[in-house]
C-alpha cells in the first residue's frame, strides 16, 4: 500500500515514458486509459489485490505482459545467486571465525580479524569489479559477465556463476565472520564448554561438538537478514555481472514507472522477508530444543 | 508547421545510445551461409526494449533490434541515405507529386506463413492512423487513402505533396505487419524479414533465428543475439572475454584504448544523426534575448569540451544537420569559442550574473558535459547549478512535458528532427514563424527546393542561436577483427544484420 | 590501569583523520575540486597534483579532500535520521505492553523488506536528486536495526531494580524513558551510530555506481569511483583513491563502533 | 601414595598474582574440603589442577596426579585431555549452565565414556548411561530429555553422573550445592558422598560453607587471600581454629554458638591482588601487630598446621 501511495506521486507517468518524446498529451491521456491509470487509485489498488487473490500478479503496462512469470524468473536468478553467495559466505565465515575467536588473543586470529574488518570495508561491487578484471579480462579464466539458465548448459552456468557469486559472498562472508566470532567468543565463555573440557575433549573438538550449535542460533539470525536484505541488495553485483535479478527488474520497473511490477516485486520481497523469518524461527527450533515444547 | 514531416524524435532511450544503423536491409551484400564455421554471432547492445511492440511504446531500442532485420518497409535508405527498394520493387510518383503506386515484390512470406500482399500493405499503413499510439504516426496524418490495385500494386494517395512522407516509410512507420500477425506484437513480433524473432530473455538478450524462407539474399549468421548491458564497464568485459563478437554501441569512449591497441579488434568510427544539444528554454525571459543565446554559444569551447566529455570522439556541429543529411553544411563558425565576445554579449544583454538551472537527464553523457559546460558558462560569467533528473521518467515529464528548466543536454537522435525538436510547442519552446515557413516550403517542394530550403533552416538556426549543438555522437563500434559488413555512419534507426559476415 | 583499545585507537585515528580533512578542505585544498581545466585532464600524480587529476582536469587530491564533506555529511545525516527515528521506536517497543510491542516489531520487521534502493530512488525522483534525499532514504532503511537493537537493550534497562522501583513508586512512563532508560542505552545508539555510519558510505557508494547517490558537481567518493570505470584499463589510479579513501572511511567507523562497544561494556571486552 | 599432590602452586594473570603458594593433598579415598570466601583462590585452585584456567591466567608449581608419570602443570593440551574425565572430574557450581543445552542428557553422559573409550560402543555407552542415571536416583526416560526439562538438582545429579562416569581417582567438586534449593542440597550431597565412596575415589570438595564441609570431608583446607592459611581434620580444626581468620569463619558463621549475637569479621576481602603483603589477612585482623608485615610460616606438618604469628589458643607474644 506504501508502495502504491508512493508511486502515485511520483513525477513520471508510465504511459508518457511508453510514448516517449514528442507525445501529445492526448496520446497520454488514451495510453493511461489502456493501462487502466485514469481510475482513481483505491481502484487501482483493490483490482490489484482481488488479482492477487486470483494468484494473478497482473500484467505490465509497458510490456504487456504477464507479470507473475517475469517476477518468479528473476527471483529464481537471484536466489541462486544469493544462495551460491551465502554457501561461500558460511564456507568462509564459520571455520575464519571459530578460528579468529579461538586464538582472538594470538596473531593468527588478530591477523583473521583484521583481514575481516577490510573485507567488510570492501565495496561488493568493487570486489566484483576486481574479480572481472583479474580472473576474467586479465587471466581469461572465467567468463567476465552473463547468465545461462542451469537447464540449458550446467557447465557454462556454474562458469558464470563463480565470480558474481564471489564477489558477494566474499563481503557477505568477511561480515558474517564477525558475527561468527563473537558468537563462538560467547560460547566460549559458557560454562557447559568447561564441562566439555573438562570430560576430556580438546579445545577444537569441544568447541565443534558443544559450541557450534549453540553459535549458530545468532549466527542463523544474522543470516536470515542478509538473505531478505540481498534480494534486493544483490543489485549492483547483478549490474556489473549482467545477470537478469529480481534487483534490476525492480530498478527497471521504477525506471519505466511501471506501477504494478513495482508493486509486485515489493509483494514478493515481504513475502520473501516473511518466509525467511519463518525459516529461521523453524531453524532456531531445530537448534536449540529449549524452544520447542513452546516455553522459554 | 504542420506540413513538415517530421513530427517525431526519439531520444537517446537509454545511456548514450547512439543510433545505429547500416543501410537497407536484404538483399545487398556479401554472401549466405558459408559451409561449417561460426553460424552464430552475438552483439552487445545498450538499451534492451520494454516492449517489442514499437507501434505502442517509443524508444529506439525496438527498431533498432527489429526493423529491416524481423520487419522490412516497402522502400529503404542505402548507405548514402538514398531511398531505395526494398519490399517494392520499384515506385512511380504522379505529376502533382501526390500519388505514389508501389509494385510490390511477390514472394515475400510473413514469419507466420502468410503471403505478404498489397493487402497487408493497405492494412499496415491504415493501422498507424487507428492503433498506433506513439507520436510517430503523426508521419501517416498526409495519407488521404491506401488502396490494393492487385496484390503486388499500391497505391497511396496524399493531401498534398511532401518530401518527408516517402522518407518516413523508410523508418518504423513503414513497416509492413500481416493482418493477421499483429495480436502480440509486444511479445512475438512478426515480418517479412531476413531474421525470425525466436526467443526475449528478459533482462538479457533478444534471440533471431535466420529466415530459411526469405524471399530475399539469405543472411550469413544462423542465429544471433542481441545482449543488453546496462553497464558499459561490462560490455567492454563481455567483448574481451568473447562473450561478445560486437559492441554497437561505445558508451565509454575514454575505454576505446584497450581496443585500438589490441590486434583482435577493429574500431569503426563514424557519425550518426544524435545531435547532443544543449538546449534553452526560449519561453524563459533570459532566452528571448538573442544575444544571451549566442553568448552562451560562443562562452563554450566544444573543441575542449568534445576532448573532455567524449575522448575527443565524435563530430562538432553548428546546427540541427548532421553530415548524413544532403543539405548539410559545417556551421561551426557561426558561432566560434570567443570568451571576450560572450562576456560583452551578456553584459549588454543583462544576463551577467544570472543563475541558469541546467536539468540533466541521469544519462553519462549529460552528466559529464554539464560538467563541463557549468564550468565553462562560469568562467563567461554565468551561475549554473546542476539538476539531475531521473531519465527517463522525471525528465521526461519535468523538462519535455512541463518545460520546467532553463537548459538541459540531450541527444535528439531521430533522423531529419529539426522541425520538431525546434517548435513552440515542444519543449525548446522555439517560436520562429520564419523557420516554419522554410521548413513548410522544403517539404512541399521538389528536391532542389527542399535541399535550399533545409539548408536554410539549417543556418537560420544556427544564426538564431535556437539552441547550442555539443557535437554530434559518433557511430562508435568495435567488433571481433574478421567480422563484416558492419556500418560506418548509422543513419538510420535500425542495425541491420543481415549484411554481417565473417571473413 | 586501563589498556588502550586497538580497535578503538585506530578506529579513532582513521576517523580523527577524515575529519580534520574535511575541516581542512574548508579552508584549503591544493585546488578548486569543481574547477575544470582540459588543459591537464588525466594528468599522473606529480608535485603539482599529487593524486594526479581526472578526465575533466580536476585535481583528484582535492576532490578526495571535499568528498570527505561529503562522506561525513552522508553518515551524518542517514545516522541522525536512523537514530532519530529507531531509537523512540525501539524505547517505545520496549516499553509497551505486550501486542503494541509485537506489532511495532512486526512492522518493523517488514520495513526490512523495503529495499533501501528503491527508497533513495523514489525520495530522489519525488524530492530531486541529492545526497540529500537519497541519504535519509538510506536513514529510513537503518530505522529497523537501529530499532531492534534499542529495543534489546531498553529492555535490560526495564527489568533492572531502579526501573522497577521507579515503577513501582508510579513514576509515569514517559519521565522513565527520559531518566533511566534513554542515558542508559545511549553507548548503545553510540556503538550502533557508528556501524550505521559505515553502511551508509557503502550504500552511498552503491547508490553512485547506480547513478542514483550524490549528483555533480559535489565531489563525491562514490561518484568518483563511478566515474573512473572507463578508465580502469587505461587510468586506473582514478578507481584506487577514491576506493582506498571508501574502504579507509568504512574500517575507520566500523574499528570505532568495535572499540567503542567494548569500552562501554568490559565484560565484552574480547569480544569484538 | 597420595591421589592428588599439589606443591607451590601460584596462579597469576599478568602482574597480580592471586593464588600463592598452595600446597595440598588428597590421600586415596580422602575427602578433603577447600573452603573460604569467595575470591580466596578455591575455584583458580581447582581449575589449575584440571588446566581449564582461563587463557590468560597462568598457574605455575606442581600438580602430581597417581597414575600419571608427568606434571599437570605445563602438560599439553593432548595430555591433559586424556586425563581429564578419566582420572579427574569435575562438578561445577552452577548446574543451570554446566550442561550443553542443545544436546540430549543421554548422549551428554555416553560422550564421557566414548571419549576415553570406557565403553567401545555407543549402545554399551548409553546402557551404562542409564546405570549412572539411576545410581544418582534418576529415572531412565531422562536420557532422552534435554537439560532445560529438568530442575536444578536433576541438573547437578546428570553433572555429578558425568563426572563419575569413568570412576575418576579424584572428584573435584566447586560449589556443587550452592545454587540449589536448600531441599535438595543435603540429597545431592549425599549422592556426591556415595559416589565417591562407591568408586573410592577421592574428593576435593570446594565450598565456602562450614556445615556442608562438617559433614562432607575428613580434613579441610582454610583459604584466604590467595593462600592456604590453615589445614587440619575437619573436627580439629572446627572445635580449635588456630588462624584468626578461621576463628572469624567460625564465629560469623555460628556453629557453636547457637543463639548468641552473630559476629562478622570486620571489613571486607579485598579485591584480588590488592591483599596487604605479609599475612594476607592482617588489615581485618583483630590481633594483627607489625610482626604480621612478615608472611608467617606454617606452623605444623603438611597435613595439619596453619600460618599465623598470633594463633588463636596460644599466649601473646
Amino acid at each position: 500500500m506504501l508502495v502504491f501511495g508512493f508511486l502515485a506521486v511520483l513525477p513520471g507517468d508510465p504511459a508518457r515514458v511508453a510514448l516517449g518524446v514528442n507525445a501529445s498529451d492526448e496520446a497520454v491521456a488514451e495510453l493511461r486509459r489502456q493501462f487502466g491509470l485514469d481510475r482513481s487509485l483505491p481502484v487501482q489498488y483493490v483490482d490489484w489485490l482481488g488479482g492477487l487473490l486470483r494468484g494473478d500478479l497482473g500484467t505490465s503496462y509497458v510490456s504487456k505482459a504477464a507479470i507473475g512469470p517475469q517476477v518468479f524468473d528473476r527471483l529464481q536468478v537471484t536466489l541462486i545467486l544469493v544462495v551460491a553467495a551465502m554457501a561461500i559466505a558460511l564456507v568462509l565465515a564459520v571455520p575464519a571465525g571459530t578460528v579468529m575467536a579461538a586464538r582472538h588473543r594470538r596473531l593468527s586470529g588478530v591477523a583473521l580479524s583484521a583481514l575481516s574488518q577490510v573485507g567488510v570495508a570492501v565495496p561488493a561491487f568493487l570486489a566484483g569489479i576486481l574479480l572481472i578484471m583479474v580472473f576474467a579480462v586479465k587471466l581469461g579464466w572465467l567468463p567476465a559477465n552473463g547468465w545461462t539458465p542451469p537447464a540449458q548448459d550446467p557447465a557454462m552456468f556454474l562458469r558464470q556463476l563463480v565470480l558474481p557469486a564471489l564477489s558477494l559472498g566474499l563481503v557477505q562472508g568477511a561480515v558474517l565472520t564477525r558475527y561468527v566470532r563473537s558468537a563462538v567468543l560467547d560460547v566460549l565463555r559458557e560454562d557447559y564448554l568447561r564441562t566439555a573440557r573438562a570430560k576430556g575433549l580438546r579445545p577444537f573438538p569441544a568447541l565443534w561438538r558443544h559450541g557450534l550449535r549453540n553459535a549458530a542460533v545468532p549466527v542463523v539470525t544474522v543470516l536470515g537478514l542478509q538473505l531478505a536484505t540481498l534480494l534486493i541488495g544483490a543489485v549492483v553485483v547483478e549490474r556489473v555481472f549482467v545477470i537478469p535479478g529480481l534487483g534490476s527488474l525492480l530498478l527497471d520497473g521504477v525506471s519505466q514507472r511501471d506501477l504494478i511490477l513495482v508493486q509486485d516485486v515489493v509483494m514478493v520481497l515481504v513475502v520473501a522477508v516473511l518466509l525467511v523469518n519463518f525459516l529461521v524461527d523453524l531453524l532456531y527450533v531445530a537448534l536449540d530444543p529449549r524452544l520447542r515444547t513452546g516455553t522459554r | 508547421m504542420k506540413s513538415y514531416t517530421t513530427r517525431a524524435v526519439a531520444f537517446v532511450a537509454s545511456a548514450a545510445l547512439l543510433a545505429l544503423t547500416a543501410c537497407s536491409a536484404g538483399s545487398s551484400t556479401s554472401g549466405g551461409p558459408s559451409a561449417g564455421g561460426d553460424q552464430s554471432l552475438s552483439l552487445g547492445l545498450v538499451a534492451e526494449p520494454a516492449s517489442l511492440d514499437f507501434t505502442t511504446t517509443d524508444g529506439a531500442a525496438i527498431p533498432q533490434a527489429l526493423l529491416g532485420n524481423v520487419y522490412e518497409s516497402l522502400v529503404k535508405q542505402d548507405e548514402s541515405g538514398k531511398i531505395v527498394p526494398a519490399l517494392a520493387k520499384s515506385w512511380t510518383v504522379s505529376p502533382d507529386r501526390k500519388t505514389y503506386t508501389f509494385d510490390l515484390v511477390d514472394n515475400a512470406k510473413f514469419s507466420n506463413d502468410k503471403p505478404f500482399t498489397a493487402a497487408d500493405a493497405v492494412f499496415s499503413i491504415n493501422r498507424v492512423k487507428t492503433a498506433w499510439t506513439t507520436s510517430l504516426k503523426a508521419a501517416m496524418d498526409v495519407v488521404q487513402e491506401a488502396k490494393a490495385l492487385s496484390p503486388t500494386q499500391l497505391q497511396v494517395t496524399l493531401t498534398k505533396p511532401s518530401n518527408g512522407w516517402l522518407f518516413r516509410m523508410t523508418t518504423r512507420i513503414g513497416a509492413m505487419f500481416s493482418e493477421t500477425g499483429v495480436s502480440a506484437l509486444a511479445t512475438e513480433p512478426i515480418g517479412t524479414g531476413p531474421y525470425k524473432f525466436s526467443k526475449w530473455n528478459r533482462g538479457d538478450s533478444i534471440v533471431l533465428q535466420r529466415n530459411d524462407a526469405y524471399w530475399g539474399t539469405k543472411p550469413y549468421f544462423q542465429q544471433i543475439t542481441l545482449k543488453y548491458f546496462k553497464d558499459p564497464t561490462a560490455l567492454n568485459n563481455a567483448l574481451l572475454t568473447g562473450t561478445i563478437n560486437v559492441i554497437t554501441t561505445v558508451q565509454a569512449p575514454e575505454a576505446l584504448t584497450q581496443f585500438t591497441s589490441n590486434e583482435k579488434y577493429q574500431v569503426i568510427e563514424g557519425t550518426t544523426n544524435g545531435e547532443v544539444l544543449l538546449s534553452f528554454n526560449n519561453s524563459k525571459p533570459v532566452f528571448r534575448d538573442i544575444r544571451t543565446r549566442q553568448a552562451i554559444r560562443q562562452a563554450i569551447d566544444h573543441k575542449a569540451l568534445l576532448d573532455t566529455c567524449f575522448a575527443g570522439r565524435g563530430k562538432l556541429i553548428g546546427s540541427m544537420v548532421p553530415p548524413t543529411d544532403p543539405w548539410y553544411e559545417d556551421l561551426t563558425g557561426v558561432a566560434p569559442y570567443d570568451l571576450a565576445k560572450a562576456k560583452s554579449l551578456l553584459q549588454a544583454s543583462g544576463a551577467a550574473g544570472a543563475t541558469l538551472r541546467l536539468r540533466l537527464p541521469t544519462l553519462p553523457y549529460a552528466t559529464s558535459c554539464g560538467q563541463v559546460v557549468k564550468s565553462q558558462l562560469e568562467q563567461a560569467g554565468l551561475k549554473v547549478q546542476i539538476d539531475q533528473l531521473e531519465f527517463p521518467a522525471a525528465w521526461l515529464t519535468t523538462v519535455l512535458k512541463n518545460a520546467d528548466y532553463d537548459m538541459s543536454i540531450i541527444a535528439h537522435v531521430e533522423p531529419r528532427d529539426l522541425g520538431s525538436v525546434f517548435s513552440p510547442t515542444y519543449y525548446t519552446r522555439y517560436n520562429d514563424p520564419e523557420l516554419q515557413q522554410l521548413l513548410a516550403a522544403a517539404d512541399a517542394g521538389d528536391e532542389k527546393a527542399q535541399l535550399d530550403n533545409m539548408r536554410k533552416a539549417g543556418r537560420r538556426l544556427s544564426e538564431q542561436a535556437a539552441s547550442d549543438w555539443l557535437f554530434l555522437l559518433p557511430n562508435l563500434i568495435v567488433a571481433d577483427k574478421n567480422l563484416t559488413g558492419l556500418p560506418q555512419n548509422a543513419i538510420t534507426e535500425n542495425f541491420d544484420l543481415s549484411r554481417l559476415a565473417r571473413s | 590501569m586501563r589498556r588502550l583499545n586497538p580497535s578503538l585507537v585506530a578506529g579513532g585515528v582513521i576517523v580523527g583523520v577524515i575529519v580534520a580533512t574535511a575541516l581542512l578542505s574548508f579552508v584549503w585544498t591544493p585546488y578548486d575540486a569543481t574547477f575544470v581545466d582540459p588543459s591537464v585532464r588525466l594528468a599522473t600524480p606529480s608535485w603539482a597534483h599529487w593524486f594526479g587529476t581526472d578526465k575533466f582536469g580536476r585535481d583528484v587530491l582535492s576532490q578526495i579532500m571535499v568528498g570527505s564533506r561529503t562522506t561525513l555529511f552522508v553518515g551524518v545525516v542517514a545516522v541522525g535520521v536512523a537514530a532519530v527515528i529507531g531509537v523512540p521506536l525501539g524505547v517505545l517497543a520496549a516499553m509497551t505492553p505486550r501486542w503494541p510491542s509485537e506489532l511495532i516489531m512486526r512492522t518493523n520487521d517488514l520495513l526490512l523488506a523495503f529495499p533501501a534502493l528503491l527508497l533513495a530512488i523514489m525520495f530522489g525522483a519525488v524530492f530531486g536528486a541529492s545526497t540529500l534525499t537519497a541519504m535519509v532514504a538510506i536513514g529510513i532503511a537503518s530505522v529497523p536495526s537501529f530499532a531492534r537493537v534499542i529495543r534489546s537493550g531498553a529492555l535490560q534497562v526495564m527489568r533492572t531494580e531502579y526501573v522497577l522501583a521507579a515503577r513501582a513508586a508510579g513514576r509515569k512512563p514517559f519521565p522513565i524513558a527520559l531518566r533511566h532508560v534513554l542515558p542508559n542505552v545511549t553507548s548503545l545508539v553510540t556503538v550502533q551510530a557508528s556501524v550505521s555510519f559505515a553502511i551508509a558510505v557503502l550504500a552511498e557508494a552503491a547508490l553512485s555506481f547506480l547513478g542514483y547517490g550524490t549528483p555533480p558537481p559535489t565531489p563525491s567518493w562514490g561518484r568518483m569511483l563511478q566515474e573512473s570505470q572507463e578508465f580502469l584499463f587505461s587510468a586506473p589510479r582514478l578507481a584506487v583513491f577514491p576506493g582506498i579513501a571508501i574502504a579507509l572511511a568504512v574500517l575507520g567507523f566500523n574499528l570505532l563502533g568495535d572499540g567503542l562497544r567494548d569500552r562501554f561494556d568490559p565484560k565484552l571486552e574480547d569480544r569484538r | 601414595m597420595n591421589v592428588l599432590e599439589v606443591a607451590g602452586l601460584n596462579v597469576s594473570v599478568r602482574d597480580t598474582t592471586l593464588v600463592s603458594d598452595v600446597d595440598l593433598t588428597v590421600g586415596p579415598g580422602e575427602r578433603v574440603g577447600l573452603i573460604g570466601e569467595s575470591g580466596s583462590g578455591k575455584s583458580l585452585t581447582a581449575l589449575s589442577i584440571l588446566g581449564l584456567l582461563p587463557e590468560d591466567v597462568v598457574p605455575s608449581g606442581s600438580v602430581r596426579l597417581s597414575g600419571v608419570d608427568h606434571d599437570l602443570i605445563g602438560a599439553d593440551e593432548r595430555a591433559l585431555s586424556r586425563i581429564r574425565g578419566r582420572d579427574l572430574a569435575m562438578v561445577f557450581q552452577e548446574p543451570m549452565t554446566a550442561l550443553n543445552p542443545t544436546m540430549r542428557i543421554g548422549d551428554q553422559i555416553a560422550e564421557t565414556m566414548l571419549i576415553h573409550h570406557t565403553h567401545p560402543t555407543r549402545s554399551a555407552a548409553r546402557a551404562a548411561a542409564a546405570d549412572l542415571l539411576d545410581r544418582v536416583q534418576l529415572p531412565a526416560d531422562l536420557l532422552r530429555a534435554y537439560p532445560h526439562q529438568l530442575s536444578g538438582g536433576q541438573r547437578q545429579r546428570v553433572v555429578l553422573a558425568i563426572a563419575l562416569s569413568n570412576d575418576p581417582a579424584l572428584l573435584i567438586c566447586d560449589e556443587p550445592t550452592t545454587a540449589l534449593d536448600v531441599t535438595v542440597q543435603a540429597l545431592v550431597l549425599d549422592l556426591i558422598v556415595q559416589g565417591v565412596v562407591a568408586r573410592s575415589s577421592a574428593l576435593l570438595f570446594i565450598t565456602h560453607d562450614l556445615a556442608v564441609v562438617a559433614t562432607v570431608c575428613e580434613r579441610v583446607l582454610v583459604m584466604y587471600g590467595g593462600r592456604v592459611v590453615e589445614s587440619g581434620p575437619v573436627h580439629e580444626v572446627f572445635t580449635n581454629p588456630r588462624h584468626r581468620y578461621t576463628q572469624g569463619l567460625l564465629a560469623a558463621s555460628n556453629l557453636e554458638a547457637a543463639g548468641s549475637r552473630l559476629t562478622t569479621i570486620p571489613g571486607t576481602v579485598p579485591a584480588a591482588g590488592h591483599f596487604p603483603s605479609g599475612c594476607v589477612f592482617r588489615n581485618r585482623c583483630a590481633h594483627a601487630t607489625d610482626l604480621c608485615a612478615t608472611t608467617p610460616a606454617w606452623s605444623g606438618t603438611s597435613t595439619t598446621g596453619y600460618a599465623c604469628h598470633h594463633p588463636a589458643g596460644a599466649p601473646h607474644a
